[in-house]
């Protein structure tokens, strides 16, 4: 029985955040294991893979543990945090000629753009604010929400001067001459990137299945620290492949700029991102205190009730 | 207006049990799918920290700047364009073109054009109230039966006083049905135009709800905004009542 | 007063054509005519609602031809009124000094005084929507009087008036237009109505008067077959004219033989067509002498059907040709009529028009 | 259908003059204000490398599903509700809380419902259409002549004879009209959807475009829209001229 | 064969009392009654449209009082014919047997007879919409008669038609309808329709029929005030009976006497009011010995004024009261009528109808 595929559907981030995932695709694990991806889907918004788990659509995800918090306490639905995939991963990239440190970004004629509310960008900007001790009202009442690609765009256009992107776009960004003026690393020590979650259901009825997507996700991380070349390239090619669905059709020749190229993700897989299977409980808490300290939650709850560090082990 | 009958609220209370019940029954999370009873705490804590009604009333400003300037110049350009015959010949072309073009249509433009600000929106509901005003009140007063203008010219009327007192006051139900249209069709815009690019008001808050997978808030929003657009145009009814009391 | 001078005028396809006109201080016209023979026309052309191709318009002997409706000083009463719906009774009569800001006062006595006449006193502060028919005739006819007309136009007053209470109107409607003595034109196509009212009647066919004249001239004497027929003539018939003698003329049909009056000096051997009224033909009672005017027209004839209404009656009778009789109902019992009967029936000379064909 | 005029199209020529003139002059920058000639060999452009086609089809597709599934079902329980007495009054209530709702409004919860595939358009366009034809239709039942379907009665007609033959013949030219403004409507709203959830179709275009600063792209999008807009009104209207013969 | 007993229904505020009414085989009866009287509340009533409150509705001896209106059998041309507008002329007509699922070739003959009878052969192929009045009104007539009626309400079938035509449609519809012999209702409030057609003549008045009748009963002896008022008999007056002898009674009014008929038993004493029809008072010749029925009725007065129809005049005439008088406009001058005159009247004594108040 253990020959029988079962059929499993998963969600990923097309980021290299979810690298792991990635290069497990790409070199079939999944399939040696005897399971049958069915979708390998992305999901723009927190809603819409709320949605897609409630709805059964998908059983697992790679997703920030951010947006996996706002899932469990907002959305209701019945998830289990297993295995990370990485810490850090995010930043701010500025316009250097008009941004030259963060006390710039209360000019008035800066423009900023981060991701929506309750992502893990948004909580790194409210984690600026607080450090930096500026204006927060001011500074959210100019920031415009839109998707990382487009932020990216936006710089690029020089319709914005600042914005917070997650990992390979700052990277990418700071090869088109921006410069990345702040990191997770400084606002957050050892801030959570994303990490693997199943749904409940799947922990009770298929232990088994989690278990060997947890070995797979750290077969990938460890493939990643052991040889960041391959690993990049591989990653890079299923990032373009799915960048096509992002930004489907290629528009004017800014597009083709944003090619992502292997050695930006290999910078940001080594240099900017630490790659690991682990989780510490208390900084995953810290998110959950800090999302209800923001309002984002409706109240803080124990992470032991969304974290299950069985599979890791 | 109709006197309005308790009975004919049992459906919808009927529906709303329903609906509370579905949501009891958790047959997806609760979260996802919340009962009625659940937002309505939720909308009556939204009022206490007062995040509706700020974003209501940026919402509603927009729409009232935006919507009583729209449509002041609409019915301003439709009576130019409806009694002057060159005028209207000239420019229907232009707003027949124009018109069709989804007032949200214009968005990416003006984002360009005026960048994003406060005025953004204001632009979009003022195109979105502009056209069908000029176009329903151009209407109106081609429609305006030609006798009532001849025997005014026979009792000594000049054009602007057959205007002022007989034209304009004749074209005033078309000029309504524009008004009542378009001031529930300034809110489905307004909305649309939040939740893609401007940071405040509902159609915001319902972007942000969403982003934070609130349902109970979105669903809030839904319920101010069909409240609001059935307000709107019910206020346009009644005055419409009030004016045009000669039609009964 | 109002003078019309070769007059023609096209709206769409339809003309009017070469309209000369007179109309004195004080008279009142009935301008009769069927539906589309231009009536409307012609007074929107008086009224410089409809641009004049030719010809001259004189109102008091001024050129007015080119004038823009508002200068012209002509009352005109569309075919609907067209009162004013968003303005009440008041607002409508006072339009005009408001539009050319008379002040109330100057006018009021005027005004007062129409209001007074037309007894619309207590209408005048309702909507106009639901007035009935002649209340809102004689609201339409205040705000013209009040806008100090040289001559007033009604385009068929009371077409939309409902049948009983126009006869009572007719009566009143004149007698107040008299009253003021403004020189009126009357547009009609309801031959009772322009036998009621109007001491001069013009009739309009196909966008030509074909005849101008008194009232009751018009009525008993048209002046060629297309008129007898809308006056509602059916006796016409056709002939050649074989005497002409004292002022009369014998005409010899297919099977008759008729003699009439000499009206328009007609030659021995035209073709000629006549109409008799059937008003104009009698029943002759036997046993009781024949009255003159009678004499020389005598048929014979039986009885092919009676319809009867509210009290007259209408009667056909097949003779060498077929006649239609009209008289009062009581008539037919007091004559002991039934359908098959022979009778015998006479033609009222006077009652005879002859015309060309 | 009015003849078009030759002359009729002048000012819209002259539009374009100025338009192009005034690109040309250049007094903000050609990219944030291209001349006609330049949106018009983009329109090429994007005809020939297949995007705007396949982005345009897209929509279309959206539109013309979610509108027929609409506006066929509205039209059928709009005829239940006008048709019978006790429906209508049971529905009556629901359909006019739900009506005011912005169909982009239900976005977010279709999204739960349905989730995030091609069938989530296609219910919003199916809603923008169900709930104004279902509105106008029971309006148009409604407002079908009691006389006549008293004679049809005494000459022997069953309910549902009359319905067929009589009633919603009758009713016609409303359901027309709900379906010419909706035609209209649904491509507002698809566009709509397409800026704020959809990636594909010509709303996004619009959006991709605008986040590149392509303003010749946005200006073929709009000129798109506006003309099928334009079309889908139009073919409404002619099919009402071709349906409803016995009106003239 | 139509029988209705002691109906009544309650529509609105309006309400019809206690209706009991007989329709015979053949029998063309009018209903005759002003605006708002709930002529058309009644035919509703007859065909099902109304629910009946109380009451009975027999049809050849069936109680239909519960069927629904599609099982009556009852044929029924609304105010406004109510064409289909969706279905051209023969669609119209072919609608009952169409949507009782018949065969075409098992009516065709019937079809084809009765279409040839209303002479519409030449409109079949037309839309509804730009028929005239008198053609809309056949179509119905046949849509109606292809229904297989028992028996056939027209309700005001010609109150949309153009005033001259009507009087044509009068006749020929009469025939028409007396051809298929199937008994008729026929709803007016139109004085002349009711005297032309007909002849059975029902008023109803306030939702009560107040008398019914031979037609020319009805019209020369209304009941009762009410319905001489809604005859147009303005010649009511009010007094006492001082006298009763051999068939006959003397009124005395304020300043006047009169003799009339005892036709309903009255008693000496007893308050009454009486109407005379305009027509029945006559002008007396000086010189021509005064006729029986009006010497015993003999006034003097003044004329104090003349109104002329197309070819009736109606005369003031100043007495001990006053009198209206209707007759042919020759009279006027036959007799040297003119206002201001004296004159000597006689009122024809069966013309006098006596109501107890
Ligand atoms: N503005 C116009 N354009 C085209 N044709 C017109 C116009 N006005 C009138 N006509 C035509 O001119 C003819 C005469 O119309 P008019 O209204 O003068 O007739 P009328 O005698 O007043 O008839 P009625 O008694 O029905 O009022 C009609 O055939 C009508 O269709
Ligand atoms: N469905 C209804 N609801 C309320 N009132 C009604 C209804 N139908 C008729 N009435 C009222 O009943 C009265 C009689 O109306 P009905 O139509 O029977 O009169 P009618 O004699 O046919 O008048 P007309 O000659 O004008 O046709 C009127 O006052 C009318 O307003
Ligand atoms: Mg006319
Ligand atoms: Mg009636």
């Amino acid at each position: 029985s253990k020959k029988e595929e079962i059929s499993l559907r998963i969600a990923v981030e097309f980021v290299d955040h979810a690298a792991s995932a990635h290069i497990a695709r790409a070199k079939k694990w999944f399939e040696k294991e005897g399971l049958k991806i069915e979708a390998f889907d992305n999901y723009i918004t927190g809603m819409a893979l709320a949605s897609a788990l409630a709805r059964g659509d998908i059983d697992a995800a790679y997703i920030c543990m951010i947006p996996a918090i706002s899932v469990y306490a907002n959305a209701g639905v019945r998830i289990k945090v297993v295995c990370g995939t990485h810490k850090y991963g995010y930043g701010l990239l500025v316009n250097p000629e008009k941004v030259k440190n963060i006390s710039d970004l209360m000019k008035p004629e800066i423009r900023i753009a981060c991701t929506r509310e309750g992502s893990s960008l948004d909580c790194l900007l409210n984690k600026m604010i607080e450090k930096y001790k500026l204006d927060g009202e001011e500074l959210k009442r100019k920031v415009l929400r839109m998707p990382p690609p487009m932020i990216l765009l936006c710089l690029k256009m020089n319709k914005i001067d600042a914005g917070f992107c997650p990992e390979q776009f700052t990277t990418m960004g700071e090869r088109m001459g921006f410069r990345e003026i702040l990191k997770a690393q400084d606002l957050w020590s050892d801030m959570q990137g994303s990490v693997l979650v199943v749904k409940e259901e799947l922990i009770e009825k298929h232990p088994e299945i989690v278990k060997k997507l947890v070995k797979i996700t750290k077969k990938g991380i460890k493939f990643i620290n052991e040889h960041p070349d391959e690993a990049s390239r591989i990653v890079a090619d299923a990032l373009t492949v799915a960048g096509q669905k992002v930004l489907p059709i290629k528009v004017g020749k800014v597009a083709a700029k944003l090619k992502i190229e292997p050695q930006d993700i290999k910078k940001s897989l080594t240099i900017k991102m630490i790659n690991t299977s682990e989780i510490d409980i208390s900084v995953i808490q810290e998110e959950i205190d800090y999302m209800a300290k923001l309002g984002y939650i409706k109240k803080p709850f124990k992470a032991e009730e969304i974290v299950d560090l069985r599979f890791i082990k | 207006m109709k006197r309005i009958n308790f009975l004919e609220f049992l459906p919808v209370i009927f529906l709303i049990v329903i609906w509370e019940i579905a949501g009891r029954l958790r047959f997806i999370s609760k979260e996802l799918f919340p009962p009625f009873t659940e937002v309505l705490s939720e909308f009556f804590l939204l009022i206490k920290n007062g995040i509706l009604l700020e974003n209501f009333f940026r919402s509603l400003i927009r729409v009232l700047a935006g919507f009583t300037m729209g449509s002041v110049l609409g019915i301003f350009a439709g009576i130019l364009m409806g009694w002057n015959k060159y005028l209207g010949k000239a420019l229907s072309p232009v707003v027949s073109i124009l018109y069709p073009i989804p007032a949200l249509g214009w968005l990416p433009i003006l984002m360009l054009w005026i960048g994003i600000n406060e005025l953004l929106p204001i632009v979009i509901i003022f195109i979105c109230s502009f056209f069908p005003l000029c176009y329903n009140t151009v209407c109106g007063i081609r429609n305006v039966d030609k006798d009532y203008i001849h025997v005014a010219q026979t009792l000594g009327a000049s054009k602007i006083e057959i205007l002022k007192h007989i034209v304009i006051p004749l074209a005033l139900p078309n000029i309504f049905t524009g008004l009542r249209l378009e001031a529930g069709m300034a809110w489905r815009v307004i909305i649309a135009a939040e939740m893609v690019a401007i940071p405040t008001g509902i159609g915001a808050l319902m972007m942000r709800a969403e982003s934070l997978i609130r349902m109970d808030i979105i669903i809030v929003c839904l319920l101010v905004l069909a409240v609001m657009t059935f307000l709107f145009e019910r206020i346009f009814i009644w005055l419409e009542n009030k004016t045009i009391k000669w039609r009964t | 007063m109002l003078k019309i001078k070769k007059l023609s005028c096209k709206v769409g396809s339809f003309e009017l054509k070469d309209i000369s006109f007179e109309l004195k201080k004080g008279e009142y016209l009935i301008l009769l005519g069927p539906t589309g023979s231009g009536k409307t026309t012609f007074a929107k052309c008086i009224c410089g609602i409809n641009k004049v191709k030719e010809g001259k318009i004189y109102l008091n002997g001024k050129d007015i031809t080119n004038l823009p409706p508002e200068k012209r000083k002509i009352g005109y009463l569309p075919q609907n009124f067209a009162l004013f719906p968003n303005m009440n009774v008041r607002e409508n009569i006072l339009f005009s000094p408001m539009v050319k800001k008379i002040n109330f006062k100057a006018i009021q006595q005027k005004f007062e005084s129409i209001v007074e006449i037309l007894k619309i006193n207590h209408l005048l502060e309702r909507g106009v929507k639901n007035l009935s028919g002649g209340e809102k005739q004689r609201v339409a006819l205040a705000r013209a009087l009040l806008s100090d007309p040289e001559i007033l136009i009604l385009d068929e007053p009371f077409s939309s008036i409902d049948v009983g209470l126009k006869t009572n109107l007719w009566f009143e409607i004149g007698d107040i237009l008299l009253s003021f003595s403004i020189p009126v034109i009357h547009i009609t196509h309801n031959l009772d109505e322009a036998s009621v009212l109007g001491q001069t009647l013009a009739v309009m066919i196909d966008g030509k008067i074909l005849q101008k004249g008194k009232k009751d001239d018009v009525l008993s004497k048209p002046l060629n077959e297309k008129i007898a027929r809308f006056l509602g003539i059916r006796n016409i018939y056709s002939g050649e004219i074989v005497e002409v003698h004292n002022g009369k003329i014998t005409i010899k049909g297919e099977n008759f033989v008729i003699t009439a009056f000499n009206e328009r000096n007609f030659k021995k051997g035209e073709r000629v067509k006549f109409s008799i009224r059937p008003q104009d033909i009698k029943i002759i009672k036997e046993g009781v002498p024949v009255r003159e005017e009678l004499k020389e027209n005598i048929f014979e004839g039986v009885i092919a059907s009676a319809h009867f209404l509210s009290d007259t009656c209408i009667l056909k009778v097949k003779s060498v040709i077929d006649f239609e009789l009209k008289f009062p109902s009581y008539i037919y019992q007091r004559h002991n009529l039934h359908i098959g009967k022979k009778i015998k029936i006479g033609i009222w000379q006077k009652g005879i028009s002859v015309f060309r064909e």
